[in-house]
């Protein structure tokens, strides 16, 4: 167990970017999100949930896949080289690790992409304890534990220190690097800080959200339901809560053309969206009360029932906070779960 | 599959001295859906279009781009080629090498460079031009004319004499217009209504001319060759059919206190009145707001006089509809009024009246029977004063703008009139200046000062008083003796300006016609269409259009009527096929492209969409392809990009956009 | 508060409206959603209070479609959109009944927690019977007080008035809120340099996610298919690949909303990443009234907007300041 | 910040209305009155055809400067078309202005067919202006910047 002083974290940040890459929660324009950091970024390591998640390092919002090139009448395609250096990822809460698990499920299961793949092991991920939870969150709902979050280094805040554990080789190295400026320190304080973390755990609004009758099997149970001809009806089919979620991973394939060449590249894209995976003959979910219900259904049935258990959902409630409309998977749960207790 | 040819022309030397359209063709064959490039000495010559057809026809080519002088001199040309060989003619596009590139740029290195990109633009386009069809569309063989007028008259006689059924709409119960009031003509001072009432007493008898009077056109729909009018006859309370015209009723009527609207309000009119004695038809109208049967219900003395039993109080407005291939807009113009004028006292002395009522006076059949008095007191004027530019010319807010044209010529003609009969008279003429560009107009002017000995003083009139006993006191100013003039005058005549009849804003809308800030009815070209609406099928006769006089008038009626005989001796009319089109599955029926249509080319249909198996009923626009002229102002109203205009595609603008940025 | 219900379940009970266009509580005080009640009995889930911030007339488009009447609350500023919405043909007028409900001003959680307020569980004073002047803030970490005002949304202290331009009747107390000028921040941007203006747009606009809420929320995108998602001018975006495209598609959402935007501020309300978007709408809006009279969208049906209108003499593009 | 340099070649892309001002560009060519070869004209029906969507396009793809010629105000060959345009450009260039880009860089210009000279001088000009500013680096895609 290391410590660095708050004060010092600014020298920790330009030791670690000298180097390599560092993404780092940033304030700019008055909202906290993962950016590149520079000497003048404004980091924010206070706001518990930046807008949108950390996954966007691994799997950006938009990335070049290759380019195709004319040269007089004949093509030529060039892919886009994988990432090829390490680069830091500071600040991560435990949700959006847990994110990170979820994608490595889509991601590296064969076939293996392979741009996800490559960033994803060129990534150092130092984890950073939640020491005020909101009132949005439910990870643990999920299995998350935000009083000691998984990653290469596990941080916490605790009075002037931040506190350090090494916990994977990839983590002792970045510890190495900042040797300079960790100094020892033992585990009471943080003991400490997790106690006090649980404390506020056991208080959350959502602490009792229960996921019963949510898994891998309800398929039948749950999608002929007439519950969703009701729940969606707010929905404005915006992409929202599918931008801001640490596992959403639907993307499209599109074609760019520079004028010098033609750029094909992937960005998010939603299953809010009425062109969602549009296909010549039309779009095999023609109402927003089949999108809404795919989004749900694949995070709390389809996903678990294909990957053993596991959900796609884990509880950052970011889209509870940023729903333009109020509604969000909680209230689905919940709905839900009305529905079996009134039965 | 796309395949394009590109022919690159020489020009001679015009293109090809800055140009290296060898080069030009190399680099066309690197172009996507390029399939053949050629270049020729001239591309427009029966040699060059043969290069083309040939290629056409042995590529089997699916698109043309030449390169070659501007396309506003031979895409026609090229289009024509093109369809001989049998490819659609708007699978054609000119990349503009000459006009504005070769004759611009002296280095060949920047022309070339140049002309390749422009080619390119070219070539991008043609690869997303589609097909296109000119529509075609019928005929109506019949024309309506709004307003019974010298103008209206004069249409409505000359398409009805070459053989076409025409309507005329006159709001009044007669026709005849403002010239049925004028008492003389210039510039040959003949009688107005002896020139006029037979060609009424024609457009009355002839076959092809049915005359709508006291009517109204109410609403028009339809478009250039079928047009669909509602006209309201208003109720006459006179079965025309029965009524002999014997004038019986208009003399026993009690109630006589109604203006006389043809004598300017000058005299008295009965409840039942034809508005003059030439009146056609020779039918009176019952004035429902001074019947006193209509009103009270007592009364009836003009029915029981009526030996033909033609007076119905019961009758009523009737609306009917027919259809016109061709509309003539003729409906006049009034006296502006002069409440803006009052230093020149019109509201307060009855012997300031306007050049309009001076003709009704100088009239026969006038107030006075053609006696000129003064309408104060009824004795001769000793002294008249005439005041042009009233409302005319106007720099200020307060009148016109413009010149009304015809006063200086009137004032003329009233100021010799009035001293060839009452020489004691004198007469002085306040102007501006005197504009007389017309035949024998200037002529006409000069024998009132020369022969006449018309006091005309260039200068304006910036008082009119009128004094205790009766006279009034002009205050003017001579100009060109840089003197105040104090002129003792017992009656002054006021040259008002005149305006389009209000009417015509309202018909202008229903015809989806411009008019101007002056309320003019705009012309397709202010030079080479003057007599057509940019509205197609719509048609300007006379002073609707702009201030103009009796022969103006006639010969621009004319010209109407040819312009609609030369539309209806059509079978079918050729549509433009490069106008807008809605993609009917994803418009929103927001009304926006319709909003700013020049033409009502734009309506609205709740259809039955299939979208993708989903059924539903939208509303959405239809485009009238016969009406759209092809501007595209809805295009870009369109927010969703659901309008889009052929030819001149939203992706085929985008792709020229990217072959020239790139 | 209570008189509302009662007049609505006397409206669903008289089968005089089909359903109820209106709020249904959350599972916080604070975040009430837009909901349907088709019974008297649904409507013990009716709220209305500080934090029904929505728009309901969007919903109507929708709403139109259904079989019968539905009433719609909405507030003072809502009519103005479903105005405008009447005027494109999106709503049937004939299918809302409209209940002009009073406003005394909408909350922003994201302006309540501007005021360090963190892990918040409940807050009372948002009640529309009540004053509304403070706001008591139940948190994880303690309880706070803050003031109604400085909770507001932007769009409430620009607030266009508390009068309808169309209900069929009125129902609730509306409060004052308006106290600042709506053209400031415009005026601002506009005095400074091109440079810098290019810097504060690309700041705020780099945050952008593009998930199309602003659009998607916004009473006059109402496209069946807008441009974005479209191949009409091979303008289909999804996402900001490229600064340039933040750039784009706010510029040309707010010149196809420009003289139809009535300044609801629902596009700021919703971004999920608190770009003042309305500062576009605005700047067209202060453009229009100075360079060709002022216009309100949705003031008035009859009006014809400006981007469809002209006169002879209009501005010249060179002569703008 | 910006390239000011004499050999900078703006891409100038230019709509003319086919009626006046696409013939005025004529006149001038015909008048062999010269203007930079940077301007490459787009011909559109009308200057009511131009949509903001292809300004902003042009720019993306790389322009440096945009400028659109239409019928003097009163001679729309559709009596109405150029009205429309001057609202719709007075607004836009207005937001591209708020938003940081060069006002130089955008111009509306009524341009008849008759007036060739006007034509030429209007594009030298306009040249001269967008070269001043130099490469248009805040409104366009990156990715065609090569």
């Amino acid at each position: 167990m290391k410590k660095i002083k708050r004060e010092n974290l600014k020298q920790l940040f330009d030791l670690i970017s000298s180097g390599q890459r560092l993404y780092i929660p940033i304030k700019k324009a008055g909202q906290t999100n993962y950016g590149i950091y520079a000497a003048d970024s404004r980091v924010d390591l206070d706001t518990l949930k930046t807008v949108k998640s950390s996954k966007e390092a691994f799997f950006p919002q938009s990335e070049t896949l290759y380019t195709v090139t004319k040269e007089n009448r004949k093509i030529k395609i060039t892919q886009q080289e994988l990432e090829g250096e390490d680069f830091v990822l500071f600040g991560v809460r435990g949700c959006d690790i847990k994110g990170a698990q979820v994608l490595d499920r889509v991601f590296l299961s064969s076939p293996v992409d392979s741009f996800y793949e490559a960033r994803r092991n060129h990534g150092i991920i130092v984890a950073l304890a939640c020491s005020e939870p909101e009132e949005s969150c439910f990870c643990t709902t999920f299995g998350v534990d935000p009083t000691e979050p998984e990653g290469d280094v596990t941080t916490w805040f605790k009075g002037e220190y931040l506190y350090w554990k090494a916990n994977t080789e990839k983590g002792e190295r970045l510890t190495a690097l900042c040797s300079e400026l960790l100094t020892d320190a033992d585990e009471a304080a943080v003991e400490e800080e997790k106690e006090s973390i649980k404390a506020i755990l056991s208080r959350l609004p959502y602490a009792d959200l229960s996921l019963e009758s949510w898994h891998g099997d309800a398929t039948n149970e749950k999608f002929g339901s007439e519950l969703w001809k009701e729940l969606y009806k707010p929905c404005l089919a915006c992409g929202t809560c599918t931008f801001v979620c640490p596992t959403c991973q639907c993307y499209d394939l599109k074609d760019y053309d520079t004028g010098s060449g033609v750029q094909r590249y992937r960005c998010w894209d939603s299953c809010m969206y009425s062109d969602f995976t549009m296909m010549a003959h039309g779009n095999n979910r023609t109402s927003q009360m089949q999108r809404f219900r795919q989004r749900f259904m694949h995070k709390l049935v389809y996903f678990p029932a294909n990957n053993d258990g596991m959900y796609s959902c884990v509880g950052c409630g970011r889209c509870v906070d940023k729903c333009p409309a109020s509604t969000n998977i909680v209230k689905v749960i919940k709905a839900f779960s009305k529905e079996v207790n009134s039965k | 599959m796309h395949g394009i040819g590109v022919f690159v022309c020489h020009c001679g030397s015009n293109i090809a001295a800055t140009v290296d359209v060898k080069k030009v063709v190399e680099m066309a064959k690197l172009e996507p859906g390029v399939v053949h490039a050629e270049d020729y000495q001239y591309m427009c010559s029966e040699a060059g279009q043969e290069k083309i057809a040939q290629a056409i026809k042995e590529k089997n080519l699916s698109g043309i781009v030449v390169c070659s002088c501007s396309p506003r001199m031979h895409e026609a040309t090229f289009r024509k080629c093109a369809e001989k060989a049998g490819l659609n003619p708007y699978m054609v596009e000119i990349a503009n090498l000459r006009e504005q590139c070769s004759w611009i740029h002296k280095d060949i290195e920047e022309g070339t460079e140049k002309a390749v990109i422009l080619t390119r633009a070219a070539i991008a386009k043609v690869n997303l031009n589609t097909s296109l069809e000119a529509g075609e569309s019928g005929v109506i063989k019949r024309a309506l004319v709004i307003g019974g007028g010298i103008a209206g008259i004069q249409t409505a006689l000359d398409i009805a004499d070459a053989g076409y059924e025409v309507d005329i709409v006159e709001k009044t119960p007669s026709i005849g217009g403002k010239m049925a009031q004028l008492d003389k003509t210039f510039p040959t001072l003949d009688c107005s209504a002896c020139i006029l009432t037979p060609k009424m007493v024609d457009a009355a008898a002839h076959e092809k001319i049915n005359l709508y009077t006291y009517s109204e056109v109410e609403k028009v729909s339809g478009f250039v060759g079928d047009f669909t009018v509602e006209i309201r006859k208003k109720a006459r309370y006179v079965n025309m059919d029965k009524c002999t015209g014997c004038g019986v009723c208009m003399e026993k009527c009690p109630s006589k206190k109604a203006k006389s609207e043809f004598n300017s309000g000058l005299s008295n009119r009965p409840a039942i009145y034809t508005p003059f004695a030439q009146a056609i038809p020779n039918v009176p109208v019952i004035d429902p707001t001074q019947c006193i049967k209509l009103k009270t219900g007592k009364c009836g003395v003009c029915e029981k006089f009526c030996q033909a039993g033609a007076i119905d109080y019961k009758q009523k407005d009737e609306v009917i509809t027919q259809k016109y291939g061709a509309i003539v807009v003729a409906t006049g113009f009034e006296v502006i009024k002069l409440d803006n004028y009052d230093e020149y006292a019109y509201s307060q002395s009855k012997d300031v009246i306007t050049s309009l009522e001076l003709e009704r006076i100088m009239n026969a059949a006038g107030p006075t029977k053609g006696h000129l008095e003064r309408l104060s007191d009824g004795k001769p004027p000793k002294n008249i004063v005439f005041i042009q530019c009233v409302g005319s010319r106007c720099a200020e807010n307060k009148g016109k703008s413009y010149c009304s044209k015809i006063c200086c010529m009137y004032t003329a003609k009233h100021a010799m009139l009035i001293r060839d009969k009452y020489p004691d008279v004198n007469v002085t003429v306040f102007y501006i200046d005197v504009r007389t560009p017309g035949k024998n107009f200037d002529e006409f002017y000069r024998r009132a000062v020369e022969e006449y000995g018309v006091n005309y003083v260039k200068g304006q009139v910036g008082k009119v008083a009128p004094q205790a006993d009766g006279s009034l006191l002009v205050h003017g100013v001579d100009l060109i003796d840089g003197k105040q003039l104090k002129i003792s005058a017992d009656m002054v005549v006021l040259a008002a300006a005149i305006e389009p009849n209000p009417t015509v804003r309202n018909i202008a809308t229903m015809l989806t016609a411009s008019i101007d800030t002056n309320n003019f009815l705009t012309e397709a070209h202010p030079k080479l269409r003057p007599v057509e609406s940019p509205t197609a099928g719509v048609f300007l006769s006379g002073v609707c259009q702009g201030p103009k006089d009796i022969p103006e008038t006639v010969s621009q009626a004319g010209a109407a009527a040819i312009k609609v005989v030369g539309l209806l001796a059509k079978d079918k009319l050729m549509t433009n096929p490069c106008t807008a089109k809605a993609d009917e599955l994803l418009c929103n029926g927001c009304s926006a492209c319709a909003n700013v249509c020049p033409y009502g080319a734009i309506s609205y249909e709740d259809k039955l969409i299939n979208d993708h198996g989903i059924r539903k009923t939208h509303r959405v626009a239809v485009v009238n392809s016969a009406l759209c002229q092809g501007c595209g102002a809805c295009t870009v109203a369109c927010p969703s990009g659901v309008m889009d205009l052929q030819g001149f595609s939203n992706r085929q603008i985008i792709a020229e956009v990217d072959a020239i940025c790139r | 508060m209570q008189e509302l219900i009662s007049r609505l379940k006397e409206l669903l009970e008289s089968g005089s409206v089909q359903r109820v266009l209106g709020w249904k509580k959350g599972d916080f005080t604070f975040n009430p959603e837009p909901a349907y009640f088709n019974s008297a009995e649904e409507l013990s889930e009716f709220v209305y209070d500080g934090f029904c911030g929505a728009n309901l007339s969007k919903y109507m488009i929708k709403a139109s479609n259904l079989e019968g009447v539905t009433a719609v609350l909405l507030k003072p500023c809502d009519t103005y959109s479903f105005n405008q919405l009447i005027k494109e043909h999106r709503v049937i007028r004939e299918k809302a009944y409209i209940i002009g409900i009073g406003c005394k001003g909408k909350l922003s959680l994201d302006a309540i927690k501007a005021q360090g307020v963190k892990g918040i569980t409940d807050i009372k004073g948002a009640e529309i019977d009540g004053d509304c002047n403070e706001l008591k803030v139940e948190t994880l970490y303690g309880e706070k007080t803050v003031s109604y005002k400085d909770s507001m949304l932007e769009r409430c202290h620009v607030c266009k008035g508390k009068e309808h331009m169309i209900y069929d009747e009125l129902m609730l107390e509306s409060a004052d809120t308006l106290d600042a000028d709506r053209f400031t921040d415009v005026e601002i941007i506009e005095n400074l340099t091109s440079e810098d203006k290019f810097t504060y747009f690309q700041r705020e606009l780099s945050k952008c996610i593009r998930c199309n809420a602003c659009r998607n929320v916004c009473p006059a995108c109402s496209c069946r298919k807008c441009v974005f998602d479209s191949t009409k001018f091979d303008s289909e975006q999804k996402a900001n690949v490229d600064p340039f495209h933040e750039s784009m598609f706010h510029i040309i959402r707010a010149f196809h909303v420009a003289g139809r935007c009535t300044d609801c501020g629902e596009c700021s309300r919703v971004c999920p990443q608190g770009i003042p978007l309305h500062l576009f709408n605005r700047k067209f809006i202060k453009d229009i009234n100075e360079y060709y009279g002022v216009f309100q969208a949705g003031e008035d049906i009859g009006q014809t907007s400006p981007l469809t209108d002209y006169t002879l003499d209009d501005m010249e593009a060179e002569e703008r300041r | 910040m910006s390239l000011t340099n004499e050999e900078f070649r703006p891409k100038i892309v230019a709509f003319c209305c086919n009626w006046c001002s696409y013939a005025g560009a004529d006149l001038a060519g015909s008048s062999r009155l010269s203007y930079p070869a940077d301007v490459k004209i787009i011909r559109v029906p009308c200057s009511c055809r131009v949509n903001p969507m292809f300004i902003l396009r042009a720019f993306e793809k790389g322009a440096d400067g945009v400028i659109i010629c239409g019928c003097h105000p009163g001679d729309c060959h559709y009596s109405t078309g150029n009205y429309y345009a001057r609202r719709r450009m007075t607004l836009l260039f207005s937001m591209l202005d708020y938003v940081g880009i060069e006002r130089g860089r955008t111009r509306v210009e009524w341009v008849s067919a008759a007036e060739g000279v006007k034509f030429s001088q209007t594009m030298n000009e306009f040249v001269e202006t967008v070269r001043s500013l130099g490469k248009n680096v805040r409104l366009g895609d990156l990715r065609c910047k090569n």
